[in-house]
């Protein structure tokens, strides 16, 4: 078959389908990509290697990155000097580049402006990006991560014709209306509400934790529809343009002294009923296959990005000193050194597994779960290694000619204390390795709650 | 034996903690995040007047003659109210050394100033390539003259930025071992050759410099103590105020745990507290257990610095160093994760405290360079 | 006043008390210890020194121990060769030994067979036994550490004639008969029972994890007398004969290959009701206190006991080798030795301030449990680090020429897992230090609980 | 890439899992713990008619030439069974050993009879002051004659009780660098001024031994590759043997994971199951996340070796080492304290996994060891 992956096909198109129709579409699609895979693969053997062509678009891309890198891009530079303003201006020209060279969307549908090819292409992509610029890359995040895969899996073909391609082409940056203030870990406890009214959801409620809703053009939110069903069945999925009138953003300075988080405040916002992906209720469903893909990819892609950071860490030990000698020769810090890399490649390891099961058609399940925490544990551990490092110069932050590597750690380590926050506390996912996975029984106060979640 | 405080010592506490109730509240603290010079006259005059700066001077210069133990008590109060500003770099590290080292004129010239709030003074030790070694002093005073000349750089100095004087370590020769050849001067901040700048750091409630020496002359009255033999007394000044930076640790812990506490009580996720999950309860009770466990090591350490013998004192400092520090950061990190998402904000205190705790465990030697240190007494003794 | 600590007096003579007048008693004869106390104390300072007269005693002791210490005993012999029954003497003769040299129960008073002097000598007392000898003194610590203490402060007159001399010139070895098998961390899931029958309980049930019961004389056993009442009111404590009829002792192996605890089978075994402690209903309430004040004894003992543990190891440091050179020299293992003293020290402390709250009576409360937790973890941390230390040394056990430090260290790192299991759960004291100190509220299952314990 | 088992390999599990269910149930374990050879020649034989011996041996020798990754899913088996006896010490090590330097008359005289079951063997590497350092090997061969002649002591030597040869290593000159000057030769066990004795260990369930060497003569045929460079060989030989440990430690691990689990599932207290308590679910998942996690570089070090350069191969292994000893040591520690005092008791299985999994944390090269090799290589690298 010459389809390919997501193109429309006489069953979806423009039809509005079921959750378990998407489902099984899902698994279709991945079935689609498992079938060329199978002929690269030695099938012998497991295998991380890549093949002959993944390998060489692999050293094409990163040379073609090598190349176009823009000038004024930095590590610290980026994060710490710019403005939202410049960041997201960055972001776009980026993004476009890649684009035009025809590195966006490896994986989507040549018809919605992507490359046509396997997810295995925009992994490659992706980890070469994390390798030496990922944050370029990471204001776009959501955009890639969350808002992309969802309207192509669950949106309709309008959603999916008007949205892709400027996803793809960087003239869209999306944020994530999700959290908030009253729900916490308990995500399903939603209360924003949006009533059907005259072809318009319109909406009222409060937003939290939602990054680059302070230069999104556009928003996925999750939104109340119907206060009478259990909470994770009331939830609808919506597509807002954060331009509309109503919608206020209000950014969160958080311990970085950055303002990552934005709080949205939805007064009245009117939002058009088609913006409704799949059907009313269906949001929970949307929202939670969406974020298990995203997480088997990103776990990869975190890795690249961290390996990135141990080899600084390792070029900041044969720099700095302890009683004038470098730390390099210190065996502790060796230790650290060393148990950083592992942790790394414990999570390159474990992406590749997730990745392997869903390229040979698996839907990744709660096992997910362990990505978060490795990714999140990881960084925050490779962070307190690099600041015991750093001994006294932890201590001095960009912009001091004292400051080592342009005072990129005391950042991350900062930032890195949210990892294990955002995205579902630690705690949230060892409640769903122990109950979802290990199959043990939910505590009395949880168990007897009504949605049975 | 007898390990609980005296009543006089339980007295001080209460007071200390009325006064910074009053006089530095948070908000007083996040202003001065943003103040080149980290303090009110108001406030320093106060603090002058509880005695604060004098408690350890003897009764000649104005002094109550206190130990360590009466002091650590008041800075276990700092410590949980983040006092900003010089004390810790006056009163800790300057006044300490004059007191140990000092002549009569020199105590003389200095010592009433300190005491009457008027005068401050910070300590220039730290070097660049020292990393967490205090006692990795490289910096040349060569002869000159009848006094010395001072040139190099000394970074990490607290509060130098408002120092009338700097007590400055530098090497006067090559000695057999690296604890031999240092030397002390004290010279004042507007000396030729000295300049002092800010530097931007993570825990803006104590800053730190760096200084700069090309060429500073100190005359003979500038030498404190015998040329060449300076560790000593700088070892005893350095134990003290690692005492010091204890005692912080413990108040701040202290109130970086009853803020997570009191948030897991009224914090609701899943229709109940989440101080009713065994997740975070354990997580505030292992907060509960390490901050009483620092607060035994701390009241050792200050009791030994006061009572035992040397090689106790400083077995006992390396030890609460090592871990009061550790403890610090682990509850104000472990603090943060009770908050969620709100002790990840900026707005909320908490992140001042992990922040502090950071800069106090690197200060003065981290937990691996007291370690190490322990080992050679251990071994040694 | 010449009346010592404990003497009978007027008011407890011959009468059976009730919960509150023993509080208030435990709190006169501490009320005394302290008025002694402050004539010797520095007012003006927090103070850890010991005063002339107690550093006198300390190494008057001290001497005395080192003259009197038996020939055949050695740590890793006595632990590893030794059968019961030699341990069983060993430790009676040896208990015999202190008290005819006047160093058995320093601070009972001497109507009973005591000293008549403070808990600080006591505690001074087995610390040095603890620094030197621990061993000898272990198997004897139910006798020393419960049993005699809460004959002491609730048995009456006839108890205490009758017990405390022998618990303390080594005729008598006590065990302990609280566990039960069904019962596990929820200690008050008390279920054998005593029904009273002609001046005797009739006593049927199980316990387990009993130490000592193969070699005992007599057992502090809790049983339920009554089923009505709510969990842990319905408890009583007795006294019995481990020689009476239907009493089955039955050895249970643990990890270590030593068998250090046992089951005890009961079958209508007819405990005489003189052998009731307190009333009936007061079981729990005189297990719990007594536990309470043992433990604040116990965290400076252990602490000299592990304190003789680090200096081995550091001894241990400069034998072993890695790739040729002693580990000593290793920083990695050097931080761990002083990790490992650095807990010790923190045990230390911590008893310390416990004991000196109790010497001026405070009355211990449930922060107890860090003194429990810290002793576990801090073994447990301590083994752990010595058998990384011996590398492949750690393998070979007592017996063969290449074992080190006689092969005590495998014992130990064994034993040492059952340290955070036995006598409370670490989870369990984690709770009752989160919901009786911190205040957090208990969770929704046992929140229901009637007994509201 | 595809990082999921073939079906092939799948086969391979599923019956291995159902030869060892039959005859390594844990009573035989148990058994085997108190038996001085400690296998059984049944088990012996049935072991050699799977296949299990010649796994990776060339056809020539009746072997199936299959790679690591396929012999790590039997020795994952091989864990989670506990299974006692010299396999690993004969065909991980003594085998690889011939396979890898030993020259076409060493392999028929050795390779075909361990095929069938019929020879085992050893390796006598580790010395008395290497501690973790596979690679310190001090005991010296002087020439003699037109061989050598060994004299030295060899420790913890796996099942050597039980060997028909042992391949030993030693020292035939000084090098630049410890690894020259290293020579390989194989002994049969029978050979004069050779003893064998039984170390008592810890762990029963693999047997170690003390081998003393005196005046040992080795006949030209006994020398194994090019004298003074038999580093190289061992080095691939040890890195094939350190994936086998870490396949038994992630099979180890997930049963102490399933025992815990399936513990916490039936066991009440305070009128719920222990595992509905976060304490115990959360210990639990962590559990989970350390087993997956270890299985991750488990797969990564086997397909390494099988696959990718030499560099990737040894980097992966030393990280696969480190990480897997820990966590089987910590699952399985983890694991007594779900089980609580049923764990604590002989009777109950965990303590075997414990044993087990302290054995085979120090066996070639601990994780301090392995982590400083890891770094050894990236700053080379």
């Amino acid at each position: 078959s010459s389809r390919r992956r997501g193109e429309p096909s006489q069953e979806t198109r423009g039809e509005t389908i079921t959750v378990d129709r998407a489902m099984l579409l899902v698994r279709q699609l991945i079935e689609r990509d498992r079938a060329r895979y199978r002929a690269w693969m030695k099938e012998e053997f497991m295998d991380f290697r890549l093949t002959p062509e993944e390998e060489a678009f692999q050293k094409e891309f990163a040379a073609w990155l090598e190349r176009n890198l823009p000038d004024e891009w930095d590590p610290s530079r980026y994060r710490l000097e710019s403005s939202w303003e410049e960041k997201a201006r960055m972001h776009r020209e980026f993004q476009k580049l890649l684009f035009q060279a025809g590195y966006a969307g490896m994986n989507y549908p040549t018809a919605y402006g992507g490359q046509g090819k396997t997810l295995m292409e925009e992994v490659l992509v992706l980890e070469t990006i994390a390798s030496t610029c990922i944050e370029l890359w990471l204001t776009g995040i959501i955009t890639h991560g969350m808002a992309a895969p969802t309207i192509l899996i669950w949106g309709n073909e309008e959603q999916k014709r008007e949205f892709l391609p400027k996803c793809l082409n960087g003239t869209h940056i999306w944020c994530q209306g999700f959290s908030e203030p009253n729900a916490g870990s308990d995500v399903v406890n939603v209360s924003t509400r949006a009533v059907k009214e005259n072809g318009h959801y319109v909406v009222n409620g409060q937003k939290i934790w939602t990054s680059f809703a302070n230069i999104a053009d556009y928003c996925i939110l999750l939104v109340r529809t119907d206060t009478d069903s259990p909470k994770h069945k009331g939830l609808s999925y919506l597509l807002m343009d954060m331009k509309l009138p109503g919608v206020e953003v209000r950014p969160i300075r958080q311990i970085t002294g950055e303002a990552d988080f934005n709080e949205v405040f939805l007064e009245d916002v009117r939002v058009p009923a088609e913006m409704l992906v799949g059907m009313e209720g269906q949001g929970w469903k949307i929202a939670i296959t969406t974020l298990m893909f995203e997480r088997a990819v990103g776990d990869a892609v975190m890795a690249s990005a961290f390996l990135r950071n141990v080899h600084n860490m390792r070029e900041m030990a044969g720099n700095i000193k302890r009683s004038g000698k470098p730390v390099i020769q210190d065996p502790i810090f060796r230790q650290q050194l060393a148990q950083a890399f592992i942790e790394v490649m414990v999570l390159k390891h474990h992406g590749y597994r997730s990745l392997s099961q869903l390229l040979k058609g698996g839907v990744p399940g709660p096992e997910g779960s362990i990505g978060k925490l490795l990714w999140s544990e990881t960084n925050q551990k490779i962070c307190e290694f690099a600041m015991e490092m750093l001994g006294p110069y932890s201590q001095i932050m960009h912009g001091s000619p004292w400051a080592v590597q342009g005072g990129t750690w005391q950042y991350l380590f900062l930032r890195s204390k949210g990892n294990t926050i955002e995205a579902g506390t630690s705690e949230i996912q060892r409640n769903i390795i122990g109950e979802r996975v290990l199959n043990l029984p939910k505590d009395m106060s949880r168990a007897s709650r009504q949605d049975g979640r | 034996m007898d390990v609980r405080f005296s009543e006089e010592q339980v007295e001080i506490a209460r007071q200390a903690r009325r006064f910074l109730e009053n006089e530095c509240p948070i908000e007083y603290v996040r202003t001065m995040l943003e103040d080149e010079r980290g303090f009110t006259d108001q406030i320093w005059r106060g603090m002058a007047e509880m005695g604060w700066m004098a408690m350890r001077m003897p009764e000649a210069y104005g002094g109550l003659a206190m130990g360590m133990t009466d002091l650590a008590v008041v800075l276990e109060e700092m410590g949980r109210a983040l006092l900003p500003g010089p004390y810790f770099s006056t009163v800790l590290m300057a006044a300490e050394a004059l007191l140990e080292a000092g002549n009569d004129s020199q105590k003389e010239r200095y010592l009433p100033g300190i005491a009457q709030g008027e005068t401050r003074g910070a300590l220039a030790l730290q070097e660049p390539d020292a990393g967490a070694d205090p006692g990795y002093i490289q910096m040349k005073a060569n002869p000159a003259g009848d006094g010395f000349s001072l040139s190099g750089t000394k970074l990490f100095v607290p509060d130098a930025q408002v120092a009338d004087f700097l007590v400055v370590a530098a090497r006067t020769r090559e000695g057999q071992d690296p604890s031999d050849g240092i030397s002390l001067f004290v010279v004042d901040t507007g000396t030729a050759g000295m300049s002092v700048s800010l530097l931007p750091t993570m825990d803006a409630t104590r800053k730190l410099c760096a200084v700069d020496f090309k060429d500073v002359q100190v005359d003979p009255q500038g030498i404190l103590g015998k040329p060449h033999q300076g560790w000593a007394a700088l070892h005893r000044v350095l134990q003290r105020a690692q005492i010091g930076l204890c005692a912080e640790n413990v108040g701040g812990a202290q109130r970086a745990m009853e803020i997570a506490v009191e948030y897991a009580k009224i914090r609701v996720q899943f229709d109940q507290p989440i101080g009713a999950y065994q997740a975070v309860k354990h997580r505030c009770a292992r907060m509960f257990e390490e901050v009483e466990s620092s607060r035994s090591l701390l009241y050792w350490a200050a009791w030994a610095q006061d009572q035992a013998d040397p090689g106790e004192a400083a077995l006992a400092v390396s030890a609460a160093k090592a871990y009061c520090s550790e403890v610090n950061r682990n509850v104000a990190t472990s603090a943060i994760q009770v908050l969620g998402g709100t002790g990840f904000s900026w707005e909320h205190d908490i992140h001042l405290y992990l922040k502090r705790a950071k800069a106090n465990e690197v200060a003065l030697g981290d937990p691996v360079f007291h370690r190490e240190q322990l080992v050679l007494m251990l071994t040694n003794g």
